[in-house]
C-alpha cells in the first residue's frame, strides 16, 4: 500500500493534472479531488494546486476558500493532514488563515515566470524533509499576486519559530517581505509556497528534479508514520 | 493636506467578470438579496496646497487620461471631507 | 405612455420587423450602407429571399457578408492552398473548417490555427489581444481538441514612440493574463518594432489542440430534432455598435428606448476564468460522446454560429430567440444576433443526450439553453416573442456570400524600391565606423532579448513544455508514455515581404520550415495570418495576391500543406497600409521528444558545422 | 433598490505597488503636487429590499469576511445616497 495524495481541483486550477504527475514519480498515489464533495476519500495528504481559482477575480484564493472541499481540508490540517499549497494553493491557505499573512500584487505589477533560485530554510516539514537544512534549489516561479506580506510581529514570529521554509535567492521576484517564498504552520504539516516544484519533476520539461523532495518528503512521512 | 478620492468603475454596458465571480460566489457564501456586484477601483490621492477649483480640474484630467481607461470605464472624482 | 398603444401584443407586432412585415412593406427603406453593404449586395440579398430583408435578416448578412467573414475579397487567391496542395496522407481535416486537422500518428490528431486580433488591440491593447487569444482557442476546442500550447505573432511601432508604451505592455499582458489563466503554456511568438505598425500593430494568437483521431468534431448541425444548446457566458451589448442604427430604426418602442443604454460597447472584454470553465466542460461533453456538431462564437456571434452549423449539415434549424440568455435586457434581437460577447459556444446535441449534457455544464458552473433545434427543412427560421423574425437558406448567409475579384497591380514604386539595393548604401570604412555599425545594430529594439515580454508568459503549465522561449521553435509531448510530440514555429518578415511578397511570404515559411526541422522535428503543415492593407487598393491586393501564390508554390515545393489560416485586411493609418505581413506557421511532429535539438550548446567539446552555402 | 457601496483598502502600513506605480508615473505625465496614492477597490452592491440595519449588518459580515481581506485591508460599508 502506497500513500495517497490528493489533488484538489477548484474551478481555474491550472496546475492540478502537473501536481498529480509529481505525486506519481515520487511514488505515491494520486488522487483527483472536487472542490464541491466534501469528501477527501481517505488520502493521506492533500495538495492545494497553482492556478487562477475563480479567476482570482476578488483576491487569489479568495472565493476557494469558501468551497466544500474546503472545509474538511481546514479541518484536517489542523488534525495534522499534511498539505501542500502551492502558488495559488499557499493563496488559498492564507485566505483560509491555515497560514499566516496574505499574497499581494508582485511590486513591479507583473506576472512573472522564471526559474527561480531557494533555499530550504527548514527541512524539518512534512513537505521538506526530503532536503538538506539550507539546501539551494531552481524550480520555477509564476505567480502575478505572489508578494508575501505579514505585519513586522508575525514576520518576527515566523522567524523566530523557524517557520520560514523557503527563501529566495539572488533575486526576489515579486517583493516578498524577507524574501520569504514558503512558511510553514506551527505543527510543520501545512506548507505554503510561492515556486512550484511540480514542474522541477522531470528534466525534459523543467528546469530540473529539484521539486520533487517535496513529494518524497510526505511520501517518506507517511510511510514512516 | 486634503484628500481627493476617484472612483474608476467597469461602464455599465461592458462585462464586469470580477463583479459577477465575486456575485455568484455570495449564495455559497450564505449571503442573499445582493442582485448585482460591480468591482471598480479607487484611488486615493493626497494633495499638497488647497484643493481648488484648478487642482480638481488637473485632477480630474489626470483621472480621464491616466487613472481610468475611458474607453472602458467611468469615473468621478470628489474631495473626502 | 401614449394611449394608442393598445394591448401590449398588439404593441410588439408593430415593432417588431417580422418575416410578414418585410412582405407587407416592400418598400421600406433600410439602413444597408450604414450596415457596411453595396447596392448590389443588397439586391442580390432581395433577390435570394424574393422579398426585402426583415431587420433581423440584414444584420445577418450584413455582418456574415463582410469581408472578415466572409472572405470575400480573398477568397479567389486563398483557393491555390487547395488547388496546389502537395499531396499529404497527414492531412484529417483541410481548409475550410474551424481549424485542419491533421495525424500525427499513434492514433493522435493536431488541430492548429493563427488568427488576427489587430484592430481591437490598437483600441483596447488589453482586451483586444486578450480576446484574440480567447478566440483562437474556442477554435481549436470547436474542432474537439483539448488547447495545449498558444503562440503570439506581434508588431508593433518604434519602440520609443510614446503610443507603443501603451500598446505593447497592453497587448503582452492581456496574451499573458487570459493565457495563463487558461492555463495554456506559451512556447513561442514573435515581437517585431517597426513604424509602418505604429497606427496598426499585428496581434497574431496561435493556438495548437490535441486529440484522439475519433474525436475530431466539426461545424454541422444535422439530425431533424436535435437540440440547439447555447452554453457560456450571457449574451450582453459586446462589439456590436455597427447595427444599433437598425435597433434605433425597428425598435421604435417609446417605453423601451429611454431603458436603452445609450451606446453599445464596440470593446468586447474577455473573462477568461468562464473560458476556463468551457474548455473543460466541453472536452467532458465530447468524452461522453453527446455532441453532434459544435461552433464556437467569435466574430458576428449567433449569427455566424446558427448558419454555419445549419448550411454545413443537412437539415435546417429553428431558434427561439428569446431563450437566449441575456446580460442586457433591453438588447434588440438583431442585437442579439450579432453581439459578439465572448466565451460562448454552440453545441448541437440529440434529445435524449440533452440531460446529461445540461448536467455537465452544471457542473461546471457554465450556464447551458436549449435555444432550438434541428428541423426537417432546409431554412434557418428565428423567432422572437412568438414571431419570425427569420426565414432564410442558411447557405446564403454563412458559405455562398459575394466574391469579388478585386482588381490589384504591381505598384508603381515597386522597382524603384528593388533597384534601391543594399550596394548603395555607406559601408563602414573605418575600425570607428565599424564599431559604430556594430553598436547601433545590436542596440536596434529588433536584436533585443524578448525576456521582458515572454517572461510574462507562463511557459510550464501541463508540464509537457519540451522546448519554449528562446527556442526558434515551440515544442510539447503529446503522449508521455512513448514521447510523441510537436514542434511549432512562426514567421514573417514585413520588410522582406514588401520588397518581393511572392519571396517573402515564401521565406516566411521557409524560416518557420528550418526552425522546426532544427528542433529535430519533421514539418507535416502550415497555417498562415495573412495581414494586408486594404484590398480596394490595388497595390495591396497586388501584395496579397502575390504572397499567396508564393506561399501556396512554397508549400508545394515543400510537401506541407496549408490546413488553415485567416486574412486580416485594412492594416492601415489612413491611406498608409504596413508592410504586407504575412505570417506563417509551421507544425512538425517528433517520435520521441527526448531526441530534440535545442538551440544552445549542451556540452563540452561538441563540435560546430556549417550547412549550406 | 438600494446601492450599498464598500471601499476595500491596503492597511497604511502595507506596501500598496499599484498606487506608488501611480505615483510614480505622475510627474511623468506633467501632474504635480501629489503626495501620495493609494488603490484600492469599490464594490458596488444592489441589494434588494430595503437596506436596514440588519441589512447592513449582513453587509458589513460579508466584507470583513469576504470582501476584504483584514490581515491586509481595510474596508468602509455605506449605503449610497
Ligand atoms: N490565409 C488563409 N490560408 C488558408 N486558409 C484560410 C486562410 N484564411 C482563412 N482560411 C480558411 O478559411 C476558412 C474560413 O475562415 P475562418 O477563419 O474559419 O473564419 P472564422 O473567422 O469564422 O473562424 C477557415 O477554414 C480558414 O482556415
Amino acid at each position: 500500500m502506497t500513500a495517497r495524495i490528493g489533488v484538489v481541483t477548484f474551478p481555474g486550477s491550472l496546475d492540478d493534472r502537473d501536481a498529480r504527475r509529481a505525486v506519481q514519480l515520487a511514488g505515491a498515489e494520486p488522487v483527483a479531488l472536487w472542490h464541491r464533495d466534501k469528501d477527501l476519500r481517505q488520502v493521506d495528504a492533500v495538495v492545494l494546486p497553482g492556478g487562477f481559482s475563480y479567476g482570482d477575480y476578488l483576491r487569489a484564493g479568495a472565493i476557494a476558500r469558501f468551497s466544500p472541499v474546503m472545509e474538511t481540508v481546514i479541518a484536517g490540517a489542523r488534525d495534522g493532514l499534511p498539505v501542500l499549497g502551492i502558488c495559488n494553493g499557499f493563496q488559498v491557505l492564507c485566505e483560509s488563515h491555515l497560514l499566516p499573512g496574505a499574497l499581494t500584487r508582485n511590486d513591479h505589477l507583473h506576472f512573472v515566470c522564471r526559474d527561480q533560485r531557494l533555499r530550504i530554510e527548514n527541512a524539518t516539514t512534512a513537505w521538506t524533509s526530503s532536503y538538506r537544512p539550507d539546501q539551494e534549489i531552481v524550480i520555477p516561479l509564476k505567480n502575478g499576486e505572489g508578494g508575501y506580506v505579514a505585519d513586522e510581529r508575525t514576520l518576527d514570529m515566523l522567524e523566530a519559530e523557524g517557520r520560514v521554509v523557503a527563501r529566495y535567492l539572488e533575486l526576489n521576484p515579486n517583493g516578498s517581505r524577507r524574501d520569504i517564498a514558503g512558511v510553514t504552520n506551527e505543527a510543520g504539516n501545512v506548507v505554503g509556497l510561492m515556486p512550484h516544484p511540480e514542474h522541477a519533476v522531470e528534466s525534459l520539461t523543467g528546469p530540473g528534479l529539484d521539486g520533487l523532495g517535496f513529494f518524497t518528503s510526505v511520501l517518506k512521512r507517511l510511510v514512516n508514520a | 493636506m486634503a484628500r481627493v478620492v476617484v472612483d474608476v468603475m467597469l461602464k455599465p454596458e461592458i462585462l464586469d467578470p470580477q463583479g459577477q465571480a465575486v456575485q455568484r460566489a455570495l449564495p455559497r457564501l450564505g449571503f442573499s438579496g445582493i442582485t448585482d456586484v460591480r468591482q471598480g477601483k479607487r484611488f486615493e490621492l493626497e494633495v499638497e496646497g488647497p484643493v481648488d477649483a484648478a487642482a480638481l480640474a488637473r485632477i480630474r484630467e489626470m483621472a480621464e487620461t491616466f487613472l481610468a481607461n475611458t474607453v472602458i470605464e467611468d469615473f468621478d472624482v470628489r474631495v473626502q471631507s | 405612455m401614449t394611449t394608442d398603444a393598445g394591448t401590449a401584443s398588439e404593441r410588439v407586432s408593430t415593432t417588431i420587423d417580422t418575416v410578414k412585415r418585410a412582405v407587407d412593406t416592400p418598400g421600406l427603406a433600410q439602413p444597408w450602407a450604414e450596415l457596411g453593404l453595396k447596392r448590389d449586395e443588397y439586391d442580390r440579398i432581395r433577390e435570394i429571399l424574393g422579398r426585402r430583408p426583415t431587420g433581423a435578416e440584414l444584420a445577418m448578412y450584413s455582418v456574415m457578408w463582410s469581408e472578415h467573414c466572409s472572405y470575400k475579397s480573398s477568397k479567389v487567391h486563398l483557393r491555390q492552398f487547395g488547388e496546389k496542395a502537395p499531396p499529404s496522407d497527414a492531412l484529417l481535416v483541410g481548409i475550410g473548417e474551424n481549424a485542419g486537422v491533421v495525424d500525427v500518428g499513434q492514433g493522435y490528431a493536431v488541430t492548429f490555427k493563427v488568427e488576427s486580433h489587430n484592430h481591437p488591440s490598437y483600441v483596447e491593447p488589453y482586451q483586444g489581444a486578450a480576446t484574440g487569444v480567447g478566440g483562437i482557442v474556442r477554435d481549436i476546442l470547436a474542432m474537439g481538441a483539448r488547447p495545449v500550447a498558444v503562440m503570439d505573432p506581434l508588431r508593433f511601432g518604434a519602440a520609443d514612440h510614446p503610443d507603443t508604451r501603451r500598446v505593447l505592455p497592453g497587448v503582452v499582458a492581456g496574451v499573458g493574463g487570459y493565457g495563463n489563466c487558461l492555463g495554456l503554456p506559451n512556447i513561442g511568438g514573435e515581437v517585431v518594432f517597426d513604424p509602418c505598425y505604429q497606427g496598426n500593430p499585428l496581434v497574431n494568437a496561435l493556438c495548437v489542440g490535441v486529440m484522439r483521431h475519433e474525436d475530431i468534431h466539426l461545424a454541422k448541425a444535422s439530425g431533424v430534432g436535435n437540440k440547439v444548446i447555447l452554453y457560456g457566458a450571457r449574451t450582453g451589448g459586446d462589439g456590436i455598435g455597427g447595427v444599433s442604427v437598425l435597433a434605433s430604426e425597428t425598435f421604435a418602442d417609446p417605453s423601451a428606448a429611454g431603458t436603452r443604454p445609450a451606446k453599445r460597447p464596440a470593446v468586447q472584454v474577455g473573462d477568461p476564468f468562464q473560458e476556463k470553465l468551457l474548455i473543460e466542460c466541453t472536452l467532458e461533453v465530447f468524452r461522453e460522446k453527446l455532441v453532434v456538431g459544435i461552433q464556437d462564437l467569435g466574430g458576428a456571434g449567433l449569427s455566424c454560429a446558427t448558419s454555419e452549423l445549419a448550411s454545413a449539415g443537412s437539415g435546417g434549424m429553428r431558434v427561439e430567440l428569446d431563450s437566449v440568455p441575456l446580460r442586457d435586457a433591453t438588447l434588440s434581437p438583431e442585437e442579439i444576433l450579432m453581439s459578439e460577447s465572448q466565451e460562448r459556444m454552440c453545441a448541437v446535441v440529440e434529445p435524449d443526450k440533452v440531460e446529461r449534457f445540461l448536467e455537465i455544464c452544471e457542473k461546471w458552473d457554465v450556464l447551458a439553453t436549449v435555444i432550438g433545434e434541428v428541423t426537417d427543412g432546409d431554412r434557418l427560421e428565428i423567432h422572437w416573442r412568438g414571431e419570425q423574425i427569420v426565414d432564410v437558406p442558411p447557405r446564403t448567409v454563412a458559405h455562398e456570400g459575394p466574391v469579388y475579384q478585386r482588381p490589384y497591380a504591381r505598384p508603381v514604386w515597386q522597382d524603384a524600391l528593388q533597384a534601391d539595393d543594399p550596394a548603395k548604401l555607406s559601408r563602414p570604412g573605418t575600425p570607428e565606423e565599424l564599431r559604430e555599425a556594430v553598436l547601433s545594430l545590436v542596440a536596434s529594439p529588433n536584436q533585443a532579448s524578448k525576456s521582458w515580454i515572454t517572461s510574462q508568459y507562463d511557459r510550464y503549465v501541463l508540464g509537457n513544455t519540451v522546448l519554449a522561449q528562446p527556442e526558434d521553435s515551440g515544442m510539447i509531448r503529446v503522449d508521455e508514455e512513448t514521447n510523441l510530440g510537436v514542434a511549432l514555429a512562426t514567421d514573417g518578415n514585413g520588410r522582406y515581404a514588401k520588397l518581393d511578397p511572392y519571396t517573402g511570404a515564401q521565406l516566411a515559411l521557409a524560416e518557420a520550415y528550418r526552425n522546426v526541422a532544427a528542433s529535430g522535428a519533421t514539418p507535416l503543415a502550415v497555417t498562415n495570418c495573412l495581414n494586408f492593407g486594404s484590398p480596394e487598393d490595388p497595390a495591396a491586393m497586388w501584395q496579397f495576391a502575390e504572397a499567396c501564390r508564393g506561399l501556396a508554390d512554397a508549400c508545394l515545393a515543400l510537401g506541407t500543406p496549408v490546413t488553415g489560416g485567416n486574412v486580416s485586411f485594412y492594416n492601415q493609418t489612413g491611406e498608409v497600409a504596413i508592410h504586407p505581413t504575412p505570417v506563417v506557421g509551421v507544425l512538425g511532429v517528433i517520435d520521441d521528444v527526448t531526441r530534440r535539438t535545442p538551440m544552445g550548446f549542451t556540452g563540452e567539446g561538441d563540435l560546430l558545422f556549417l550547412l549550406g552555402d
